[in-house]
């Protein structure tokens, strides 16, 4: 039997009478047993009424403990069952399928935590077993009103939409159509490649960063499963798990693939505007490529610079040009969603450091377009004179900040998440530099210096033996960059040195690059339209950073990529490759399975005084005009229970979490305590 | 009904007593409301205790024979020993005893007091009021010697009970006062034996609806920004009040009223008691008012929550007895 | 007259063998979490707390608290994600305007407020979870028992005052 | 109820009036006879308290009307009106003309309606249908058959329009809420306006038409005249009432206004004054206090100049006032004293208890009279004037109305928030307390005597004797039939019964 509307109700108590429980207490080993008395809790258990079972094992979770529970489900009849073992979060599902498999309702089971929560925490050992006697007390009282419950089932379209044309957002679309499975990826740039193009080499092998990225794009835009929209906005999103409709307009690009003379296009235009790619250290035209061997390998029109002169299509003979394209919209059907929406590198605040006063204060993802052969410079740094460059690195800007210390954001908050990347890519790019310059002098000021990957270690040390200068300093008194007095520097970078006891070091710099931390790109309508967590460092929030680590809370939505914090190329990747794959599994299901944990609302008592609508962070509820009361959407709901709380009539009850049950298991936990 | 009349050997008629306890009167006369219907009810019942209208006393009660009276509406609280006298009293004495009235139901106004102390009560009437003469500090006794005997006058409790605290309890009728209508329909209900089986959790005479059931005013589905007391601004008309901020007891009060103070432009206060299954109308009101601020800081809740000036006066005005706690420490 | 209606007010804390009864309501995700951690790393805490589960703190039904006292609990918790950290987003908003609220309503009816915690423990915050543990349990204990349940039987909650009924 | 090991002392019997019926609220007589029969002392106890002065503290303020409304569910929207004064004064306000024609509309019409019940319901029976006629007829319905269906229509005609009348203003007709600090809750549109208009004009006329049955069924009745001027239902008290600024009776606003036991005038004092004037005793045996005249002084439960004890019923309000402020009812209310003192301009007072009755119906008309000029006001409809948002920060206030039983005074002191810290309550029917004690000491020793056989008739005389103060709070009507007969228990010393009286 299945529960039918309605019967969730506060006094849902029908099944009290015939309850037949088996409690299993589990030993694990001495782990609980060496402080809770079990076989006590055992006996003690056994009297309350119901309780047809009390017994102990000394691994329940071991094969022998599993069989035991599903011979006495068929033996004793049991229809309702207790583990008192581990947390949940262990092995509440192992329990579940065990008793399923002895054809026992799997929500009929109850887990209760006597390890972490008794055992590990307690001294006493006497009061320890009486706390377990009153937390198993409670599940009895509970498990009374527990009513059989069925997974919720959902049929999912067979189509994955991933949001992002990044390193990640290529590897998740590539990794799905590899398994066959049909993917929309949609970018809102006019071309695919995100940061990683903007990259010259990867540590720790230092291949080139474009070519590495260019065999993925190509993967993806040639695999026959793969559809690719660039220029495309995310306008809105409806549905559900399975049945997602995202609707997405398309910019013209104002070229077209029967464009011959791009270079002749692009020479003929007259706008110039900030170059983003070079992160404004070069210009662009109004009609531009990205960067050689871009994908797509067609021009696109920046219609916020381009005046529609008509130069262009004079130039290329009117061939391949259309300045009069009008964007479309249309809707995409998928029944999941990847979101790749990737990072942006820290923006220094104005005069952080001087950034932004002296134009020879930059971020390394500015340097790293400096040394590009194609970049702005041709790969040319700025010199001194004749001199050696003298550059000074500073580590740790917009990451690991500290309240108090640093100023804070515009979002009210400090930084105080450490970035990850920038340390190996700073001392990887210092390399790189010495290779070219090796007479350049160059100095690290850091915290810390955290290049934890596979390999990444090696470039402390080769830095280290190559004479790059590392000073350390307190996080709470940041170096300081002034304009250099006496004036053969351009500045002085002053900083105590833990290193040397906390000496003060002061340090000429023709160069001061500052390693900048990353913070998410800025999705903020994303996250209302797909009702996303987002963590206080603001990046997206998955529902479990060990067991379940690129799912959102929001079923049929998954992360690929630095949406979810830093990551270097190679974390992105295995992240992509994770939400892939977790995609494609519930993709090759057909169907989902949720718990069933949802709220339902009782028509009879349900008033429709809304006060429920404003509540649901998923916007599952909403109000039927027609009977005037409000309905939750099984689909949209995902089991948080604010509702039940709010609902003034307890007209609004939780599947697994219902009054009656929550109330049961605090009366008998005070069971006694009302003699004082 | 009738047929068990006749087995109490009267003259077919029902019999029916009103009895009030720790309330104002205004259960009396909301009975009197059913106006014409008065006549009627005559016709199929006798009155055989109603202290304030007819001239029955405490003797003739206990000289009834047990389960005599058919029904008996029993209004107010028990605020001493003499009402839980005579609810045991009447208890006996009655087939179906009614808790009649919010005080019965839930202890009503008069259960604020359970939000005070028995010297505190004393103190204000007795010891500590701007009008006292009182250099003796004379305070009520139980028993007092006069030079002819003595006077007894019954013993003040320590807080109010319901009428279900001391006995049981057949049905409830809710509201301050209730309806008439609602409790003709009842009363015909009853003298039909439609009413459901007989259960101390069956409230009668109203719904199981919330008061926003029967409210005209309109939803806007806006969070509340700012709380305002009832007299320092004007309600815009046609709005739901809570929405503007007013505190309105509405969303947690049972139906049955006809939104009577909503339409007359102040919020309501409860009086009908809890709605659908709850039983603590305080907690289930602070659950949803909680839910609806306007506030994204624990701060601005805060702010917010400060302006709520008396969260037990205002969510337990009526139901202090009938609440979880049942008064103060 | 007023002192013979005075019930005896006071259970004294020393009553034998007493020890707090504590009730603590935790969303799943961080708190309970955040509990098991405090568990895995061995830390030790007074076992006079009984952890009840549920998936968001937003669930927290003021009536659930309500309850606890009445039936006898000497102290109640409440823990969910940190503001911003939520699983469900905007649950535990909730539970950040109901609880101060509550609590106003609860110290109003004379149940000190130590006795009703709200704290924010994330499931990385199992050393807070064990210091909050401690501290609650010593503060209640110093307080003493409520006795909800017996100081409002004694006032003739549910039975009444009277020993023998009138004319029986 | 006087539990039976109560004791009484050797050589008296007690009988227990227990309760007091057609008395809301809870009372008690207990009547000491010595061993010759005669009365010794008597006991009028009102054996209940349910604290509202101490549970209004720590509430707002702009509560209390609707809170305090619940003292007393027959004349809720007297406490209403008295404690919205209550709280216009504590925060300064002066109300918008409309505010104040409109409560005063409200006020009148309801009372109305309750002087109404009281006349017909309450002590009508006693003189239609006669003191100690068949206690089965002596009700309304008795009323009824005896002068007329027609009558049993309007009266409760009566009573629903003035309770539709209720609901117009205040949403609830039992227990309303409408009058809030600064005025009212909402206004008055034009249709209500006329609907209230017939009601009234309905209410003017009855009350000629009651005027009238007065006269015809009690006055041109010698028995009952002698009954009211020589029965044993006299006491020469003072009188209290509120006036306006010509001495003429008003109920809803106004000075309090205290005369002797001659007319001459003791005082007359602002409601925030009340102080100055009234003081409570506090008896051990009876949970209501006895508010008497301070200048005067308390010198027990007596009567006459020298004692404190003063009266606050219609009657009083009259003895207290140069006249009324509507034309019919001012000729009724000189036909009233030239009958009773002989002496039209109302200087002398009229201490007859049984009188008051007649006052009663002098107020009914002249409520019904005022209640059609205030109706008829311009301003009475206005869309804005009828309240006003408070400005002042909130302190202290009394505000005082005459409630049908007396002068009602609520008087509060509230913090900077307008959170209550101090109530203080004297209620109108508190006023007669003693009067009443009195009254019933009075009827019984001049009707029981060695010798005399106590009948129900007689015992009903008792009861007159503080019926005619409308000792509601509550008594609605007595509309039902179906009395049992009322036993009055003696017991001696022991307790044991000795004799039971039957109707």
């Amino acid at each position: 039997m299945v529960e039918t509307p309605g019967s969730c109700s506060g006094s849902g108590n029908e099944h009290e009478n015939d309850a037949r429980i088996g409690v299993f207490i589990c030993h694990c080993g001495g782990n609980i047993s060496d402080v809770v008395d079990v076989k006590r809790v055992a006996d003690e258990i056994g009297k309350l009424r119901g309780v047809v079972l009390s017994t102990t094992q000394m691994f329940v979770c071991s094969d022998p403990g599993q069989g035991l529970i599903e011979q006495k489900i068929k033996e004793l009849g049991l229809n309702r069952v207790i583990v008192a073992a581990c947390s949940p979060t262990l092995h509440q599902l192992t329990f579940r399928r065990t008793v399923a498999r002895a054809g026992l309702n799997q929500f009929l089971f109850e887990h209760i935590n006597v390890r972490e929560q008794v055992s590990w925490v307690s001294e006493d050992k006497e009061l320890a077993t009486q706390k377990a006697t009153r937390l198993i007390r409670a599940a009895v009282g509970r498990v009374q009103h527990l009513m059989p419950l069925d997974k919720r089932r959902i049929a999912i379209h067979p189509t994955a939409l991933v949001i992002g044309g990044g390193i990640a957002g290529l590897v998740a679309a590539r990794d799905l159509a590899q398994r066959g499975m049909k993917v929309t990826l949609v970018e809102k740039r006019p071309f695919l490649g995100g940061r990683v193009a903007q990259l010259n080499t990867l540590f720790p092998t230092g291949e080139d960063a474009r070519e590495a990225l260019n065999k993925v794009i190509e993967d993806v835009v040639n695999h026959p499963l793969v559809t690719v929209h660039t220029n495309a906005q995310i306008l809105d999103s409806e549905g559900v798990v399975g049945d997602f409709r995202t609707r997405i307009r398309i910019e013209p690009r104002g070229a077209n693939e029967h464009l011959s003379y791009r270079g002749n296009a692009i020479a003929a235009c007259p706008e110039q505007t900030i170059n983003e790619f070079d992160f404004g250290l070069s210009q662009r035209k109004a009609i531009y490529m990205a960067y050689p061997g871009c994908y797509p390998p067609i021009p696109a029109i920046d219609w916020h610079t381009c005046t529609k002169c008509g130069k262009c299509v004079w130039a290329v003979g009117g061939k391949g040009i259309d300045l009069t394209e009008q964007p479309r919209e249309i809707t995409l059907h998928s029944g999941v969603i990847v979101l790749a929406t990737g990072s942006d590198p820290y923006e220094p605040l104005y005069g952080e450091y001087g950034y932004g006063i002296f134009p020879r204060v930059i971020t390394l993802p500015q340097l790293i377009r400096l040394l590009d052969p194609q970049g702005p410079t041709g790969g040319q740094l700025p010199r001194n004179g004749g001199g050696p460059t003298r550059i000074a690195f500073i580590h740790c800007v917009g990451a690991r900040q500290i309240e108090g210390v640093n100023q804070r954001q515009p979002d009210g908050k400090v930084k105080d998440y450490c970035a990850r990347t920038c340390c190996t890519a700073a001392l990887h790019t210092a390399l790189e530099i010495k290779q070219q310059h090796p007479e350049a002098v160059i100095a690290n000021f850091y915290q810390d210096i955290r290049t934890y990957g596979r390999g990444h270690e090696a470039y402390y040390e080769r830095a280290s033996e190559s004479g790059i200068v590392f000073v350390r300093y307190d996080p709470h008194h940041r170096p300081m960059v002034e304009k250099d007095p006496k004036g053969d520097s351009a500045f002085v970078v002053k900083s105590h040195d833990l290193l040397t006891g906390g000496l003060d070091v002061e340090m000429p710099a023709d160069l001061v690059v500052l390693a900048t931390g990353v913070v998410p790109h800025d999705i903020s309508e994303l996250v209302g339209m797909y009702h996303c967590a987002v963590g206080s460092d603001s990046f997206l929030l998955e529902v479990h950073p060990k067991l379940r680590p690129v799912e959102l809370a929001v079923s049929g939505v998954f992360l690929a990529g630095c949406c979810q914090g830093p990551m270097d190329v190679t974390e992105a990747c295995a992240a992509a490759s994770a939400a892939a794959s977790k995609a494609a599994a519930l993709i090759a299901q057909g169907q989902v399975e949720m718990d069933p944990f949802i709220a339902k609302v009782d028509e009879e008592l349900c008033t429709g005084c809304q006060t429920c609508l404003t509540v649901c962070p998923y916007d599952a509820i909403t109000r039927e005009e027609t009977r005037g009361i409000a309905v939750v959407s099984e689909a949209r709901c995902t089991g948080c229970g604010t509702c039940v709380a709010t609902c003034p009539s307890n007209a609004i009850q939780q599947f697994g979490f219902n009054d009656a049950q929550v109330l049961a298991e605090v009366k008998a936990l005070l069971q006694g305590a009302a003699l004082g | 009904m009738s047929e068990k009349t006749d087995k109490a050997g009267g003259n077919g008629k029902l019999k029916i007593g009103m009895y009030w306890a720790a309330s104002c009167g205004g259960c009396d006369i909301s009975l009197l409301e059913i106006g014409p219907h008065i006549l009627e009810l005559i016709e199929v019942a006798d009155v055989v205790l109603w202290p304030c209208a007819a001239d029955f006393k405490y003797q003739d009660v206990v000289n009834y024979p047990d389960q005599f009276i058919d029904v008996c509406f029993f209004n107010g609280g028990v605020r001493n020993s003499e009402q839980e006298e005579i609810a045991r009293l009447l208890r006996r004495k009655s087939k179906t005893l009614i808790a009649y009235g919010a005080c019965a139901t839930d202890g009503g106004i008069p259960a604020l007091a359970n939000t005070k102390t028995v010297e505190g009560i004393f103190a204000a009437s007795y010891h500590d009021c701007p009008s006292l003469d009182n250099p003796a500090h004379v305070e009520p006794q139980p028993i007092t010697q006069s030079e002819y005997g003595e006077l007894e006058i019954p013993r003040f409790y320590p807080q109010v009970l319901r009428l279900s605290d001391v006995v049981e309890v057949d049905y409830q009728i809710p509201g301050c006062p209730p309806q008439a209508e609602r409790v003709w329909e009842a009363i015909l209900a009853l003298v039909g034996g439609q009413l459901p089986a007989r259960n101390s959790a069956v409230k009668v005479a109203c719904f199981d609806k919330s008061v926003c059931d029967e409210c005209p005013r309109e939803k806007r589905k806006v969070k509340i920004k700012e709380f305002k007391r009832p007299h320092e601004a004007m309600a815009e008309a046609g709005w739901c009040l809570l929405e503007q901020g007013f505190i309105c007891m509405g969303p947690a009060t049972r139906s049955g009223c006809g939104a009577l103070c909503v339409k007359a432009n102040l919020p309501c206060r409860g009086c009908y008691g809890p709605s659908g299954e709850v039983q603590d109308q305080g907690a289930a009101m602070i659950g949803a008012l909680g839910s609806i601020l306007d506030a994204s800081t624990e701060e601005r809740a805060r702010e917010m929550i400060d302006h709520i000036v008396d969260p037990v006066g205002t969510f337990y005005r009526f139901t202090m007895a009938s609440s979880d706690l049942k008064g103060r420490r | 007259m007023a002192e013979a209606h005075i019930v005896q007010q006071e259970v004294t804390p020393a009553a034998v063998g007493w020890e707090p009864r504590i009730i603590a309501f935790l969303c799943y995700w961080c708190s309970y979490t955040g509990a098991d951690a405090a568990g895995t790393a061995r830390l030790k805490y007074p076992p006079n707390v009984d952890i009840i589960r549920v998936m968001c703190s937003g669930r927290i039904d003021p009536e659930l608290i309500t309850t606890a006292f009445a039936h006898g609990a000497d102290g109640v918790m409440v823990c969910g994600c940190h503001i911003g950290d939520c699983h469900y987003i905007s649950g535990n908003h909730k539970t950040m305007a109901r609880m101060p609220l509550l609590k106003r309503t609860l110290v109003d009816l004379g149940i000190e407020p130590d006795r009703f915690v709200h704290e924010w423990v994330s499931a990385a915050e199992g050393e807070k979870f064990a210091r909050l543990v401690r501290e609650v349990t010593e503060r209640v204990r110093r307080l003493g028992p409520l006795g909800w349940p017996q100081r409002m039987r004694e006032r003739g909650v549910g039975c009444g005052m009277s020993l023998e009924p009138w004319g029986a | 109820m006087t539990s039976p090991h109560v004791k009484t002392n050797e050589g008296y019997r007690r009988i227990s009036i227990d309760p007091v019926t057609r008395l809301e609220g809870h009372g008690k007589i207990d009547i000491f006879l010595d061993k010759d029969g005669e009365v010794a002392d008597c006991y009028f106890q009102v054996p209940e308290l349910r604290g509202f002065e101490k549970f209004c503290e720590g509430r707002p303020v702009e509560e209390l009307p609707r809170i305090t409304s619940r003292i007393c569910g027959v004349c809720p929207e007297a406490h209403m009106m008295a404690s919205a004064k209550a709280c216009d004064a504590v925060y300064k306000i002066n109300l918008p003309l409309t505010a104040k024609l409109l409560r005063e509309l409200q006020y009148n019409i309801f009372f109305v309606a309750d002087h109404t019940t009281h006349f017909y319901a309450l002590a009508g029976p006693d003189f239609v249908m006669g003191p100690t006629s068949d206690p089965a007829t002596r009700n309304l319905i008795g009323v009824v058959r005896k002068v007329g269906l027609e009558v049993g229509g309007k009266v409760i005609k009566c009573r629903q329009w003035g309770h539709e009348a209720a609901a117009i203003f205040g949403g609830k007709p039992v227990n309303p809420i409408n009058a809030i600090p600064g005025g009212m809750s909402k206004p008055i549109t034009s249709e209500e306006r006329a609907r209230l208009d017939e009601i009234v004009a309905f209410m003017v006329e009855f009350a000629k038409f009651t005027l009238k049955l007065f006269h015809d069924v009690v006055l041109s009745n010698s028995q009952y005249l002698d009954l009211i001027l020589n029965g044993p239902f006299r006491h020469e008290t003072y009188s209290m009432g509120l006036v306006d600024d010509k001495n003429r009776v008003n109920f809803y606003d106004g000075k309090v206004r205290v005369v002797d036991p001659e007319g001459r005038e003791l005082c007359k004092y602002a409601p925030a004054d009340y102080t100055k004037v009234v003081a409570e005793r506090v008896e051990p045996w009876t949970y209501l206090k006895f508010p008497y005249l301070k200048q005067v002084g308390w010198k027990g439960l007596v009567d006459g100049k020298d004692s404190g004890v003063y009266r606050a019923t219609p009657q009083a309000r009259l003895n207290a006032a140069d006249g009324m402020n509507s034309p019919e009812a001012q000729a009724a209310y000189e036909e009233y004293f030239e009958t009773l003192t002989g002496d039209r301009s109302g200087k002398k007072p009229v201490h007859h208890t049984l009188a008051i009755h007649w006052a009663r119906l002098v107020e009914l008309l002249n409520a019904a009279e005022r209640a059609q000029e205030l109706l008829r006001h311009p301003e009475i409809t206005h869309p804005e004037n009828y309240r006003v948002l408070p400005t002042e920060v909130p302190s202290e206030g009394v505000g005082i109305v005459e409630a049908p039983r007396g002068t009602l005074t609520h008087h509060y002191v509230t913090d900077e928030k307008g959170i209550v810290k101090k109530v203080n309550l004297i209620v109108g029917t508190t006023n007669n307390h003693a009067a009443i004690c009195m009254s019933i000491k009075k009827a019984a020793q001049g009707l029981i005597h060695k010798g005399v056989e106590v009948t129900e008739g007689l015992l009903n005389m008792i009861e007159m004797a503080f019926r005619a103060y409308d000792p509601c709070y509550g008594c609605a009507t007595h509309s039902l039939p179906g009395q049992m007969p009322l036993r009055v228990t003696i017991h001696d010393a022991e307790g044991a019964v000795i004799a039971e009286l039957k109707r």
